[in-house]
């Protein structure tokens, strides 16, 4: 354990050294006199910090909307106290929002920030380690009293005592900027405090060369209700734009170079709203109607709020008592011939385990989504993890098998969310399908598909009496569709193991062999659907690493600096999880070693040794945290 | 159960399935069981459109004699399984036969939840006032003191009255009828299929392996008429052999009466109102037990209010009428874009 | 709680924990909170015999608070685990916190068969009617038609009344207050205190975040005096700025009346009773709600009855004076043996 | 699958003509005329069945009973339906017991019958095919009504169509012969009707030379408060006795070699019964009140009934709602400071997953009894299953490690239960313990073990505040355990991840890793506590059997039979399965070939394949019934 935790501590050391000898802002330390030149940069970490009350989760996803629209690949973390509204001033009370920006394909947020907005002391304390060494940091001084430095835990004021003396320090008074902006505003001082926000969002904008004209409109309209408010916000933000502009304040501005996106029409997307979206999408090219059944729990409910506001579809939202009323309202709607939807974390999920059992025996579609986060128990409700693999698979009584997915990337929760519809209606059967708390909350943008290219999912509820047996099975081992309402078909379903063919109730030992065994041949049988693996990099060699879920950005991303380090190794990322891609065991053999980053404790490496009795090296990280792209780039060096 | 196709002349026959009943010979469940596949061919409901959805006891058994749609679920689960039947498909006629363990020991919140909802759905719950599948053990609804296998030495829980429970879960209608008195039986099952929305049934059922005559004190031909008190809407309060016995009110206590032949005080009993707008009554009621009081049998209470079903279809229209149908180019095209190349 | 060891003296200082209370400013849990912290040093029970156990909700946050033993469990669950910590510990004093999701949603099961069993438990649960720490979806207590975050065009389900669950799962002591009135809260976690068996109190609770105002229509201070009715034992149903509206019953229907200066009406008026040998009174209030009558405040029924643990403990006494002490060898050898060699 | 069928038949035909070579019954045939001899046999399997209402339960254990006396060991398998009282006359309402027994130390129930007593069509219908070439089948004809046929499904009397010339069958009235010995009991018709089965007794006991005087007392204090029923009892008891004594009837009488069972005071006990004793015993041990939390389920239900019978010892058993409020109210006492446990089966352990994460959290002392049943979901209730042991492992959301032990036999549960409550007091953890079906139900003479000579268990609940911190850890890496009530050391606990040392929330990333990293040590330490692994047969060479749980009879002696056969192969049964004994992967590497026999599809053979990376040969069944000695026996033969 001791060991482990050293050689994390140790990874990210090095990280920061070298990563921020490759820092812009370092470089430029000594041309700070020189008449204000613009930097430019391939890509930019920025974090807004302050404190919950202080917008930063608005002004971070307007920044990050201004640079989309400049065509810029971004990728967002926003990361908030579990707490509703923590006391003002408080360290466990800050709210973040990072974004990563660049050139090219951006797959993170970022390790470490090049530049911190922290609008009052609380949040510099907890938000300066991670900056960058050199990194740019911009403090709201009108924040730093007495009183929030005492609370935030500061002896002296480290905005004076020299120990910001490793960054680019920037002292603003945003808070008497705003005040003195909206003197004439007629605004009460609360309301001129709420304000601050846009007035750093100008600010940094300038700083980021980005134009404001967009975003002033933006605000018109999402103040339309109140004009004053409006107005009040938008003379904010031009005047922290006008204040950044200042010549004398910025040593330079920063341009990040302009992006060569694929052509199309984008939007911001998180993983929930991916996975919601894409659930509708299946049901509408599905022509069945979605059916969710729900209990609220962090970090899953926003799939349940974006279904619930889309009644004008054919989706039914029904917010059950608790989870387990929430998978077997599912199963209920799933017998009617509705598409089965449940959603959920952790605990919601070791809830539903007796009621899954039930949905394999009934052979009805449904999907199950896990949005993991950290365990075990309530363990850290905000936090990502990916350590409920093993529960997916193995987590019920009985031989119980049942098709599981990963999202890799907040925008594939839509494509995941349709290719597990897509396998529960061709095979009848629940499907699992995980997600994290990370790309769950994480926005990117996202390429909208076009409607006619979406998968086709064809479903057809049987309704021809003749010959029908409740249990008979098609080519897939999939049985028939029944809807209550067809004539001639009546017929009982149920949890005790049943006949092969009638579904009636059956003791006979054989026929619970080989019932046992054909639903395990059914879902073994999902893997011919499962496209041959698209391996990055090179087909074989030194290194390969395997990973799964939300590490995909990082991983990918490493996998890049590595080969800009002239380290070609391998990326395979799994969607599919049981079963195996069947072309898998195949590639493993290609490689001299296969690394395994997850964040648990070795979950798919254990799947892996037993499938392919195939040692692996395990990178596991439990700290709900994504890992950090040098983490994994530093195991890749060391094992390439 | 609304929207029905042209009328289908079924008989009782249409109803029974193939497979042999395996309730112990003598158990209170037959007479359900024939009471219901008697019930559902005068309904006007084509067959196919009924769905039966229990959990799991002796009296879960139940879906699998009825020749209809039907899912013997989890211990249970069958109210949040039958809800979700049911809000999607409106158009089915969704029972529930359950126990008194598989409703009120490890289903006893779905089944709160249930009447709170007032999901059209028929709630048939077949009280034993023990577990009977798992062989005798003491359920939610047995006695104060009962002796069973878990309970050598007596049970010390005090027993749910279930249509105590229902009401104040808040249900919409709530009655009792017991196992014995086929006519009773099949009057009051009549009344729950027609009402709309959650109807809950509290049959008082005799298992005669591990409980026999748990309900004696009101099927004991010889005392019955003493001790069951028969609810008739806009009737007073009157039971006994010569039904020369009323209740009325103290304050808010009970109090029974003798009634002399003129039955002029008559007046002053307490008189039944299945839909007084305020539960008091029903509840009221449901609190009479033996010896003190007669143990009413009947409809308690039966109120209307829009079902969940009906009001969650209405959501959908609302929502359409305002929005349109939903388009899904324009859904996933919603919100902030932006345009590149 | 009965076996107490020599009184101590302690403060309001020495049940508050060192860890920062972390509700939002304004909560309505922070009243609660500092009135049963001044109220444990006046009870007489050791601090170290406290057990607070909660599920998980803002409100379940409540042990973290107190420098008393604590289980911050998981969600709906308290009741079940107090419940076994209770039946081992007879000498302890257990406390629920919980909130109407906690409590009343996933926890709906243990909650009722808490209420049945009487084990002898406080359950404070502060209705906020809303999920709070979920950031604002409607709970099983939200008003019907409510738009929350999950239900955007409106809630179609009936709320429960806690009140009325609780009564009708039978519970022994069942009370209402409200966060904002200090003394009332103050006076009924008192009542609540020294009753022996499950004692369940409702606080009315506002949520200043996600349902600013839910009790406005009885905390309102310009309207309260008209919409609020304060129980009292003993009393009249008397209510009003001027105490000039009463509650008299028309049949079994609740009506109000004014009442004129000489108060001579008052005769007709129903007079509570907490301790009613039936529960229909406490029923019958538990059903008003505003607009058409005032919301009873205080205690709607408080009856003895012997408590789960008293009883377990029983059988244990009743078991070894009949058969003395268990004697493991003695048990091991029981039954058919036979020796050999 | 049908693979898999076609062997396990070849299995099945291939047992039956080994054995019946070997059979008794057979090699007589010929001097069936000759004076009644007396045959010796080494062991000899039996099976009484008839209506659910005919009593045989009974009868079958009385039989045991007389057996055990005179020191032979033995095993039984009762089997009844799972309807509570299923109609007269009909197939799915027979029920059976059977039972071995022998002059050496027996394993198992026996794989075929040497004889059969059916009391009526259905049962000689539903159990003849089990019954051995040549062996003895006694029909009571006074059952054979054509009614009776036609509910079995018989077109003729099978009695008298020559269909039963491969067998000895014996016609015997015993209805008749019962009433006619109970003429002058006063008696009605349907009170003699229930003497049957021991008139049937009576002529099994001479027929196997038992005494019965031992019975006869038996039966007097049985029905003493019904004196009447006790002489009738004795009177059909006798009557069948001398009916069997009269020469012409039996070509022979038979006599199983008396055993030399090891000195001491036996009882016969089933794995319900001897869990129940073993929690008791570790209660008394330890000093500490057991408090049993549990909701019904079949079939564990009867430890719930033992433990509720004992309020005189410290035993609380709590009925719970749920099987979540019977784990809940568990880990309530456990907090209380009571030996915390719960029982369940797969459907209820499913349901209480959520809060064994709590458990784990709390790292509080408590056991979780998993009797085993057919899966998945309510599957095949009365039947015998192992197909738990992954969700036991791996089946909760987080890393949420919890050890695992099974127990191999009826009587092993007794020491299971002891070892799964000192795991758990001295690692502050909870632990579950697996069982099954067949063991629960099944009954064997268990030696009674001298209560000085068992396990200490020694607990201390700590009350020192002194530098009290309730995550500190004593070298098992265990918390103390303090008692609510123990004044100056108040302290919370709960299912958000908490601080190392004070328990408070902690939401701090490295502070997480470190508790998942210790909660993983610690039940990884408990490996420590294992002793050394026995292997019985040879310590290296071709084959090793491993098993886990109640296949341990049935390899136990396939492996012995295997032996006698020149064949000398290796057995290693598993008690502890998570963590797995430290010496078993060397133990791997010693043998060729590694069979791993389970009633399930493979679940150990995971374990072990990602574990030790090792290749093994799965022998897997899941038909309700435990293997054969044959079906392991042959696998053994091929692979040898
Ligand atoms: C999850 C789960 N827990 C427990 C059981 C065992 N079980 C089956 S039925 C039952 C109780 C049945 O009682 P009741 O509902 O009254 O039905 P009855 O048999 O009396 O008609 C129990 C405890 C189960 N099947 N599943
Ligand atoms: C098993 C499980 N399901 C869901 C959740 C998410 N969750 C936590 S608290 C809560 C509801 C809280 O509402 P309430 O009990 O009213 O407490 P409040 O926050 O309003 O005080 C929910 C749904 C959880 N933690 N665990
Ligand atoms: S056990 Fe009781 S309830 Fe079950 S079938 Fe038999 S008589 Fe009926
Ligand atoms: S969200 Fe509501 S209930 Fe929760 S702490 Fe804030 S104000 Fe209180
Ligand atoms: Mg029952
Ligand atoms: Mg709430």
């Amino acid at each position: 354990m001791t060991a482990f935790e050293q050689t994390s501590e140790a990874v990210l050391e090095n990280s920061v050294q070298r990563e921020s000898a490759a820092d812009p802002a370092l470089a430029r330390g000594s041309e700070a006199a020189a008449p204000r030149p613009v930097e430019e940069l391939d890509s930019v970490v920025i974090r807004f910090v302050g404190d919950s009350g202080d917008g930063m989760q608005l002004t971070g996803s307007e920044f990050s909307k201004a640079v989309a629209k400049a065509g810029h690949g971004f990728a967002t973390h926003p990361d908030y106290p579990s707490e509703i509204r923590a006391p003002t001033g408080t360290l466990f009370g800050v709210s973040g929002y990072q974004i990563q920006y660049g050139a090219r394909e951006v797959f993170t947020s970022g390790d470490a920030p090049d530049a911190l907005v922290a609008m009052n002391p609380a949040a510099l304390k907890t938000n300066l380690p991670d900056v960058k060494h050199g990194g740019i940091v911009i403090a709201n001084t009108g924040a730093f009293s007495d009183g929030n430095l005492a609370k935030a835990g500061y002896a002296a004021n480290p905005l004076d005592d020299g120990s910001l003396d490793g960054y680019r320090l920037f002292k603003i008074d945003i808070s008497a900027l705003t005040a003195a902006a909206l003197r004439d505003s007629g605004l009460s001082k609360k309301e001129v405090g709420r304000c601050k926000n846009y007035f750093a969002l100008g600010l940094m904008l300038c700083l980021y060369g980005r134009p404001f004209d967009n975003e002033i409109d933006e605000i018109r309209d999402k103040f339309a209700k109140k004009p004053e408010f409006a107005e009040a916000n938008v003379t904010a933000l031009r005047a922290g734009h006008a204040y950044a502009d200042a010549a004398e304040i910025f040593a330079a501005t920063y341009q990040v170079r302009e992006a060569a996106a694929r052509p199309g029409t984008y939007r911001s997307i998180t993983g929930n709203q991916a996975a919601a979206l894409g659930f509708v999408a299946a049901s509408e090219t599905a022509g069945v109607p979605l059916f969710l059944g729900s209990y609220p729990i962090t970090p899953a409910t926003d799939i349940l709020h974006e279904l619930s506001a889309l009644k004008h579809f054919d989706v039914t939202t029904f917010q059950a008592e608790d989870e387990i009323a929430g998978i077997c309202s599912t199963i209920g709607a799933a017998y009617g011939g509705a598409l089965g939807l449940t959603t959920t974390s952790g605990p919601g999920m070791a809830l539903k385990t007796e009621a899954m059992g039930l949905a394999v025996m009934l052979e009805l579609p449904m999907v199950i989504v896990n949005v993991q986060r950290g365990g075990p128990s309530t363990g850290l409700p905000t936090k990502i993890e990916q350590s409920d693999l093993l529960q997916a698979v193995y987590g019920r009584n009985g031989e119980c098998p049942i098709p599981v997915i990963a999202a890799k990337s907040p925008s594939d929760c839509f494509d995941c969310a349709i290719e597990a519809v897509r396998l529960a209606v061709k095979y009848m059967t629940p499907v699992i399908l995980l997600t994290d708390g990370g790309i769950a909350n994480a926005a990117e943008p996202w390429r909208i598909p076009d409607v006619a290219s979406l998968p086709k999912i064809d479903v057809t509820y049987r309704t021809d009496p003749q010959g029908f047996q409740p249990y008979a099975r098609d080519e897939n081992l999939a049985r028939a569709w029944v809807r209550p309402g067809t004539p001639g078909m009546e017929h009982r379903v149920g949890g005790l193991e049943k006949d092969f063919l009638t579904g009636n109730i059956s003791h006979d030992p054989n026929n619970h062999q080989r019932m046992v065994d054909v639903r395990a041949a059914k879902v073994a049988g999902t893997a011919k659907d499962i496209p041959p693996s698209k391996v990055e990099g090179p087909a074989q060699g030194e290194l390969l690493v395997v990973g799964w879920g939300s590490t995909y950005g990082t991983i990918a991303q490493a996998r890049e600096q590595a080969a800009a380090q002239g380290r070609p190794v391998a990326h395979l990322h799994l969607r599919h999880l049981n079963p195996l891609p069947p072309d898998l065991g195949d590639i493993l053999t290609r490689y001299k070693t296969v690394l395994v980053p997850e964040l648990n404790m070795g979950q798919l490496t254990k799947l892996l040794r037993e499938q392919f009795l195939r040692d692996v090296v395990p990178l596991n990280k439990v700290q709900g945290k994504p890992f950090k792209v040098a983490e994994v780039l530093d195991r890749i060096l060391e094992l390439s | 159960m609304n929207d029905m196709t042209l009328p289908v002349t079924l008989t009782k026959k249409d109803f029974e399935s193939n497979q042999d009943v395996r309730w112990c010979p003598g158990c209170g469940d037959y007479a359900v069981l024939a009471q219901i596949q008697k019930l559902l061919p005068t309904l006007g409901i084509p067959k196919e459109n009924f769905a039966f959805i229990s959990g799991i006891g002796c009296s879960s058994r139940f879906p699998y004699y009825m020749d209809t749609y039907g899912m013997h679920s989890i211990h249970g689960r069958a109210p949040a399984i039958a809800s979700g039947l049911k809000v999607a498909r409106p158009d089915l006629s969704v029972w529930i036969v359950t126990g008194d363990g598989d409703a009120l020991a490890i289903g006893g919140n779905h089944f709160i939840h249930a009447m709170r909802r007032n999901v059209d759905l028929k709630v048939i719950l077949l009280n034993n006032r023990i577990y009977g599948l798992t062989k005798g053990q003491y359920s939610p609804t047995s006695e104060f003191g009962k002796k069973t296998k878990s309970t050598p030495l007596g049970s010390i829980d005090r027993p749910f009255s279930p249509v105590s429970l229902a009401l104040g879960a808040g249900a919409t209608f709530v009655a009792r009828t017991v196992d014995g008195d086929l006519q009773h039986l099949a009057s009051v099952l009549a009344r729950a299929a027609a009402h709309k929305g959650t109807a809950f049934v509290e049959v008082l059922q005799n298992c005669i392996v591990f409980n026999d005559g748990a309900h004696a004190a009101i099927t004991d031909k010889a005392t019955r008429d003493d001790t069951r008190l028969l609810l008739e809407h806009g009737k007073p309060l009157v039971f006994g052999k010569n039904r020369d016995k009323g209740v009325r009110l103290r304050g808010m206590e009970p109090e029974i009466v003798a009634l002399d032949a003129d039955g002029a005080d008559r007046q002053q009993l307490v008189v039944h109102d299945e839909s007084a707008t305020h539960a008091g009554l029903a509840f009221f009621l449901s609190q009479f037990d033996t010896p003190d009081l007669p143990v009413p049998l009947g409809v308690f209470r039966s109120v209307n209010a829009p079902t969940c079903d009906e009001l969650n279809a209405q959501l959908h229209d609302g929502a359409r009428a305002a929005k349109g149908r939903g388009d899904l180019a324009g859904l996933l095209n919603s919100g902030d874009t932006w345009t590149i190349g």
